[in-house]
């Protein structure tokens, strides 16, 4: 109980509210850095660009390789906002509040950029259009030649763009008695901003009826959207009969629930961050992430268990080249020590360390495991995606290897600084911890009395 | 009013008995169907292109070693699997069996060459660069590629439409079937008319007089990785070898 | 902002009534439990009686099963394995909902844990059941497998270890937590029940450590049960379905399988439920526990789909000469019916008629019928799968594809009969144990008591759970 | 604050999607409207270019009524139409040195491209991409059948198709997109081959 400060509502706002409206000079520092990574990264592109996918570290037959490993990573990633938000809104655990708003920008964030990779690594970007503009446009003008819709590329955009809007759609609805807030402590553009975006919120009980109503009917309709999107990334690879490491029925789960694995990793790394930033502790505490770890124990165990089963699976049937592949996957350098590195970082280190109270309530402790967490995930893809394109078929002849560019390196460093620029410049414009919710929480816990003990309690929500 | 649609189903035959592993059908393909130079910086970076290749495995242990040949084209599959995937349609099957390659429509996503079993599918990594002395030797009906975008082989599908208009201009139906044979001259693949020992024979499978349908019902013949169930145009006939192994080559 | 201050001045003047919430206190719960226990009702012998007699006429089934057609052909025992299976995903999986909310902390749990704990003791009759089926499995040498090669015999071995350690823990989940019931009740009863309750109950206390050291095992047990019961599913469902067919490469099929394991606990559990609460306890097994299995219910229905969709689509969309003779022995073959059974049954008419509907789930009959919809569909699956891979020749198993549309394997009386056997006697052994343990866990009755107030809240009263981490 | 604000937050969703719902479907419209009526022709087909020699049509096709494929020989057998060769223009030129003084000169040019051995750089007009295999030989044989023309009929009518009366123009210039919206709708106006490999290898 001691975690549990007391606060007025005015002192909630104050404290909520002064990311935005205070200035730091770390911030302008930060976001400066993370702008020359960004332009580096713009540069690289540019290049590759004018001198084509040549400057990449592709072959044949490794014709994907780090961008696509980076998208299906930040595609993960924007898997733990409607994994937080939504579910735990709908299953009302009392944890979600601090966790909601940061969960569902990195959503948006992450996915905004997966999006750029698939467009960056086509042969002719300019073309784009064609592939992803709208696929309800025929090519060109007049040709009424249409998009083939059995191409699971074509699926992916689609699916990606509905989570993209609706995602933000999400965070618009939570984000309106914020903005309100926001708006009568405010002056200037800021005011004129908010204001706007409220939407007249004056916060009576219809107006807080009917946003809890678009909140939790939002929160339904975007979970067959969430749960869509990573089955139809998974299925770029699983429908290829041709790459045995990929095509596995079980790739569909496996890759949303790795997805939750590591997305709900990037979250609580982010509410670390925000906690340190912007001298949060009082808000998010060490119960969320205690919370938050035991949440983690059960996805990343549950990830395991579709990470074994299709692992196992590509020996089941003992043929020669998934034999050959498994080889190269395990025992072949350098992706044995990636392999290595992969299931230490991703579940044998973490998840024993979680099992602990103690580090699960560790603010540096949880840090640092959910950022190798991420780092065993993004190898986890990189560890599908190559070895299987190294070892395709049983035609030994073209089997080959790959050596990512520095282009490649420099474009993947660019996309966490976009992303994690996005969500700082996020947070100077508007809250990052849901301000209503916090309120909403402190109306509802409570504390009851057993024997000696006393007990923290909640008040039911019907 | 329509161009005649012409039932036919383009096929090869690829005899392992018979192939030396000379590449001059590598050298013919190259030329024919203006594949950019294999330069050593390429093949460095794995990135040459030959429409057609010759595999070369070994079999047994020295000194007891022999050389085991295929050549390998795209097999232009019934039911290819790098077609399905393609979001714009850049590949696809037409009606006389081939599996088209549409340069100006792909984007370059390479899904194409991922999910091809066979790893007959090019990328064109770099703009392709002729030394001058060779630009006047690129073959006018055929595209020149450029870079972005997949590739493969064509079946020299632009021979097949000159021989089209041949017979048209003859007043045929469709092209005479013993043109396909290579000794007696007309039209076939280069790949095909360049074959010294006729490993490679070239023609419409649904013509029963045709020689590739007579050679494709060989007891000899068989689909390159046929568990897959792509259903390819192109048969090979096995190699006839009291040696042969069962096919564990180094 | 004005957002609730308009509502902070208190509870006075206005009107106020107790919520419905069944408040009721430990003494109550104490003796209602004890009562029930002490004296069911006529209709258990009736019911005791039906399940015999099906149990009966299970093994004479199978006695003439096994003395005209032996134990060398699988194909005979096809619906047998089915049954089998049926068992391993319903009855033999149920303890795992009291496992699952409990390591969730879910408040409502404590209203079901026993009832659902007590199928372990259905669960020694499906190890019955299983005797024979490891005579029936090829060995190793000619089939695909998850097992290194060691003398042909691993899965054998392995799969009937794995089964009895997940039936032993479960067992063990429902005694330890039977224990401090047994040793509050051991003082008031006399003969054999007094002997086995001492036993069992033994020499508990009550201390603080006595009471750290049950939650402790609990918490043991059950991870241990959860991964046991997930891997025994994995093994057996991998090497008495998947590896029989030719071709049936589907990574996705164990987690599928283990998914309607959970499936059909829920819905083992909410059947048990309906009956029990008929015959009185309706203060403990009520709404709440109804409302939260059924969310459940349908959260596993429409992960259903979801699974075989996966499986299914990739097969469909990878045409490979294996996948295609797979699809069209299993889904446009023999097993049309079956499947069709397990997809309208397991996901659609559950779901769509029932499930998603919020004043169906929250409803005592809704959710029991949806439940009972679900068994059957679980039913056709098991058919589908252990009948299909049970009817594979001899000679086939291990090839690399199917070759050809294997002839049907319809049931025929024996089968039908063996399928009742099997099903009453899980039955019976259910309706024996409701007579050796009390049907709700008291003691968790009353540390709910403890845990839960009713106070004052704005205007109204409002129900405060406490929760302790 | 006014009570129909408050409906505002629900109703977002709806004129979010239906909003951007009708944005697809308007755009569509506008997008096959343009593509019908607005082409850009301008875009396409630049000002005829000058030529090296002022070589005209008008007299030569017009006046003369000179066969097109007497210039242009292969265009009944080959996949290109051709340019004659200095040498064929020299059968009649080198007899024809012009009578007026600006065609004079023109013709002097031509006999001194002759005289060194030396091809006319002409400027081409008609260009099309590289990846388009355009075969003039079949267009050649096919049209009269689409056109209607009957048995006899003048070679011009079926040329003229795609490139306009050449024999009205000075300086030639293109007067068709030649996209490839354009030689699609013709192909499926006339039950021609779409097959994309017709054209495009």
């Amino acid at each position: 109980m001691q975690e549990r400060r007391e606060k007025t509502e005015s002192q909630i706002n104050t404290d909520l509210l002064s990311a935005m409206l205070d200035n730091h000079l770390w911030f302008w520092i930060v976001l400066a850095g993370l702008g020359l990574v960004i332009l580096a990264g713009a540069a690289a592109a540019g290049y590759m660009f004018d001198r084509g996918l040549g400057v990449t570290g592709l072959n044949r037959p490794v014709f994907w390789g780090f961008f696509i490993t980076n998208f299906v990573f930040w595609v993960g990633i924007s898997h733990a906002g409607v994994m937080l938000s939504a579910i735990l809104r709908l299953a009302q655990a009392e944890w979600r509040r601090p966790a909601t708003r940061a969960a569902e920008v990195l959503t948006i964030f992450s996915l905004a950029t997966a999006l750029i990779f698939p467009l960056l690594h086509t042969g002719r970007p300019w073309r784009v259009f064609y592939w992803v503009g709208l696929p309800i446009l025929p090519y060109d003008l007049s040709r009424g030649i249409f998009q083939n819709v059995r191409s699971a590329l074509l699926w992916d955009p689609s699916a990606i763009f509905t989570y993209l809007t609706s995602s933000t759609l999400f965070v618009f609805i939570a984000l309106v008695p914020d903005l309100a807030v926001a708006r009568d402590r405010t002056t200037g553009w800021r005011r004129a901003l908010y204001a706007t975006l409220a939407l007249g919120f004056r916060g009576n009980a219809r107006q807080w009826r009917l946003q809890a109503i678009a909140g939790i009917l939002l929160s339904a309709l975007i979970l067959p959207v969430f749960v869509s999107v990573h089955s139809i990334v998974s299925w770029d690879f699983a429908a290829a009969v041709s790459v045995e490491g990929w095509h596995q029925t079980i790739f569909a789960p496996y890759f949303v629930i790795g997805a939750v694995h590591s997305g709900v990793s990037g979250v609580v790394t982010a509410m670390i961050l925000m906690a340190w930033l912007f001298k949060w502790q009082d808000y998010i505490r060490p119960e969320h992430f205690d919370a938050l770890g035991r949440l983690l124990i059960v996805v990343a165990t549950a990830w395991f268990y579709f990470f074994f089963i299709e692992f196992s699976f590509g020996l089941f049937s003992q043929e020669p080249s998934e034999i050959a592949l498994r080889q190269t996957q395990v025992f072949g350098q350098p992706w044995g020590w990636m392999y290595l590195t992969f299931i230490m970082a991703s579940y044998f280190i973490p998840v024993p360390l979680w099992m602990f109270r103690r580090v699960r309530r560790s603010l540096v402790l949880m840090f640092w495991t959910t950022i190798l967490v991420n780092i065993g995930m993004w190898l986890e893809r990189f560890l599908i995606i190559v070895p299987s394109l190294m070892r395709k078929q049983g035609l030994t002849f073209v089997w080959g290897d790959y050596n990512p560019s520095p282009i490649e390196v420099l474009l993947v460093a660019a996309s966490f600084a976009v992303v994690l620029g996005g969500v700082l410049l996020f947070s100077k414009i508007f809250p990052l911890i849901p301000i209503y919710d916090a309120k909403e929480g402190k109306y509802i816990e409570a504390e009851i009395q057993v024997g000696r003990r006393t007990v923290p309690a909640v008040i039911r929500e019907e | 009013m329509a161009e005649p649609q012409v039932d036919v189903k383009w096929s090869m035959v690829v005899d392992i008995d018979k192939c030396t592993g000379c590449q001059a059908c590598v050298v013919a393909c190259q030329s024919e169907n203006n594949v950019p130079i294999s330069t050593q910086e390429l093949y460095d970076q794995r990135r040459q292109m030959t429409w057609i290749r010759v595999e070369r495995y070994w079999e047994g242990d020295f000194p007891d070693v022999k050389a085991r040949y295929i050549p390998i084209m795209c097999q232009h599959c019934d039911t290819a699997p790098c077609e399905p995937v393609c979001p714009v349609f850049a590949t696809y099957h037409n009606n006389e069996g081939l599996n088209v390659q549409v340069y100006n429509r792909c984007v370059g996503t390479r899904y194409c060459a991922n999910n091809c079993p066979y790893q007959v599918r090019f990328f064109n990594f770099w703009e392709p660069v002729w030394p001058d002395s060779l630009k006047n030797q690129l073959n006018p009906d055929v595209t020149v590629r450029s870079r972005g975008i997949m590739e493969k082989c064509s079946f020299c599908v632009q021979r097949l439409r000159r021989s089209e208009r041949d017979a048209a201009q003859n007043g045929d139906d469709r092209p005479a079937d013993d043109a396909f044979d290579p000794s007696h001259g007309a039209f076939a693949p280069a790949c095909v008319r360049a074959c010294p020992t006729d490993a490679l024979v070239f023609g419409d499978a649904n013509n029963p007089n045709s020689r590739v349908a007579s050679l494709a019902h060989s007891d000899r013949r068989y689909h390159l990785l046929e568990h897959l169930g792509t259903e390819p145009n192109v048969i090979y006939l096995k190699k006839i070898d009291p040696e042969a192994g069962d096919g564990n080559h180094e | 902002m004005e957002t609730t201050s308009s509502e902070s001045n208190g509870h006075n003047g206005h009107h106020r009534h107790m919520p419905e919430i069944g408040e009721y206190t430990a003494q109550v719960a104490n003796e209602e439990i004890r009562a029930w226990f002490g004296a069911p009702g006529s209709w258990h012998g009736k019911a005791l009686f039906v399940a015999g007699a099906l149990l009966v006429a299970g093994i004479v089934a199978f006695v003439i099963r096994a003395s005209s057609d032996g134990f060398d052909e699988r194909g005979p025992w096809a619906y047998y394995a089915a049954g089998f299976a049926f068992l391993l995903t319903t009855v033999g999986s149920a303890p795992l909902v009291s496992v699952a909310l409990r390591m969730s902390k879910a408040h409502w749990r404590r209203g079901l844990s026993r009832l659902s704990e007590l199928f372990a003791i259905s669960s020694i009759f499906m190890l019955i059941v299983y005797i024979p089926l490891p005579f029936m499995l090829p060995v190793v040498d000619d089939r695909p497998s998850l097992w290194i090669n060691w003398h042909g015999h691993a899965p054998h071995i392995y799969d009937s270890m794995l089964l009895v350690t997940t039936v032993l823990c479960g067992l063990a989940i429902l005694l330890i937590g039977a224990r401090p019931d047994f040793a509050a009740l051991k003082h008031e009863t006399k003969g054999i029940r007094r002997w086995y309750y001492s036993i069992i109950g033994g020499n508990w206390k009550g201390t603080k450590k006595e009471w750290q050291r049950l939650r402790a095992a609990q918490g043991v047990l059950g991870g241990l049960y959860f991964m046991m019961l997930i891997f025994t599913q994995l093994i057996v469902s991998s090497d008495y379905a998947l590896a029989l067919i030719p071709g049936w490469k589907d990574s996705i099929y164990p987690a599928f399988y283990s998914l309607t394991g959970l499936q059909g606990a829920l819905a083992v559990t909410l059947i048990a439920m309906f009956w029990v609460r008929r015959t009185g306890l309706q203060r403990y097994i009520s709404l709440d526990q109804f409302w939260g299995l059924a969310k459940l219910l349908l959260a596993t229905s429409l992960l259903w789909f979801y699974f075989w969709w996966s499986g299914f689509f990739v097969f469909w969309y990878g045409r490979s000469v294996a996948e295609v003779g797979v699809l069209e022995y299993m889904i446009k073959g023999a097993y049309l019916a079956p499947f069709l059974g397990a997809i309208a049954f397991s996901f659609f008419v559950p779901c769509f008629f029932f499930l998603i509907w919020n004043p169906i789930r929250k409803s005592i009959r809704g959710p029991a019928i949806a439940a009972t919809i679900v068994m059957l569909g679980i039913m056709f699956s098991r058919v589908r799968e252990y009948v299909a891979a049970f009817s594979i020749p001899k000679g086939m198993v291990g090839s690399t594809h199917i070759e050809g549309i294997l002839g049907t394997n319809t049931p025929d009386a024996i089968d039908i009969l063996l399928l009742l056997g099997i099903l009453g006697g899980s039955a019976f052994f259910y309706l024996v144990a409701l007579r050796i343990f009390p049907a709700v866990n008291i003691w968790e009755q009353r540390e709910f008591t403890l845990l839960r107030k009713v106070r004052p809240y704005f205007k109204r009263y409002a129900v405060v759970l406490g929760k302790p981490d | 604050m006014r009570p129909d604000r408050k409906l505002l937050l629900l109703s977002l969703p709806v004129v979010l999607i239906g909003g951007l719902v009708a944005t697809i479907i308007g755009g569509f419209v506008i997008w096959r409207v343009a593509a019908h009526y607005f082409y850009p022709l301008e875009l396409i087909a630049k000002a005829a270019p000058t030529q090296p020699i002022r070589f005209t049509h008008v007299t030569h096709a017009g006046q003369l009524g000179i066969d097109c494929t007497f210039c242009h020989r292969t265009v009944t057998e080959e996949r290109t139409a051709g340019i004659p060769a200095v040498q064929q223009c020299m059968f009649c030129h080198a007899v024809i040195k012009g009578v007026e003084e600006d065609k004079a000169s023109e013709i002097a040019k031509l006999q001194e491209y002759a005289a060194n051995d030396e091809p006319i750089d002409w400027i081409r007009v008609h260009r099309l991409p590289d990846h388009v295999q355009f075969t003039h030989e079949v267009h050649i044989r096919r049209l009269p059948e689409v056109l209607g023309l009957g048995e006899d009929f003048q070679i011009q009518a079926v040329c003229s198709t795609c490139h306009g009366k050449i024999w009205e123009m000075e300086e030639v210039r293109q007067v068709r997109a030649l996209k490839m919206g354009d030689c699609v709708d013709c192909h499926r106006a006339n039950n021609a081959p779409t097959d994309c490999v017709i054209c495009h290898y």
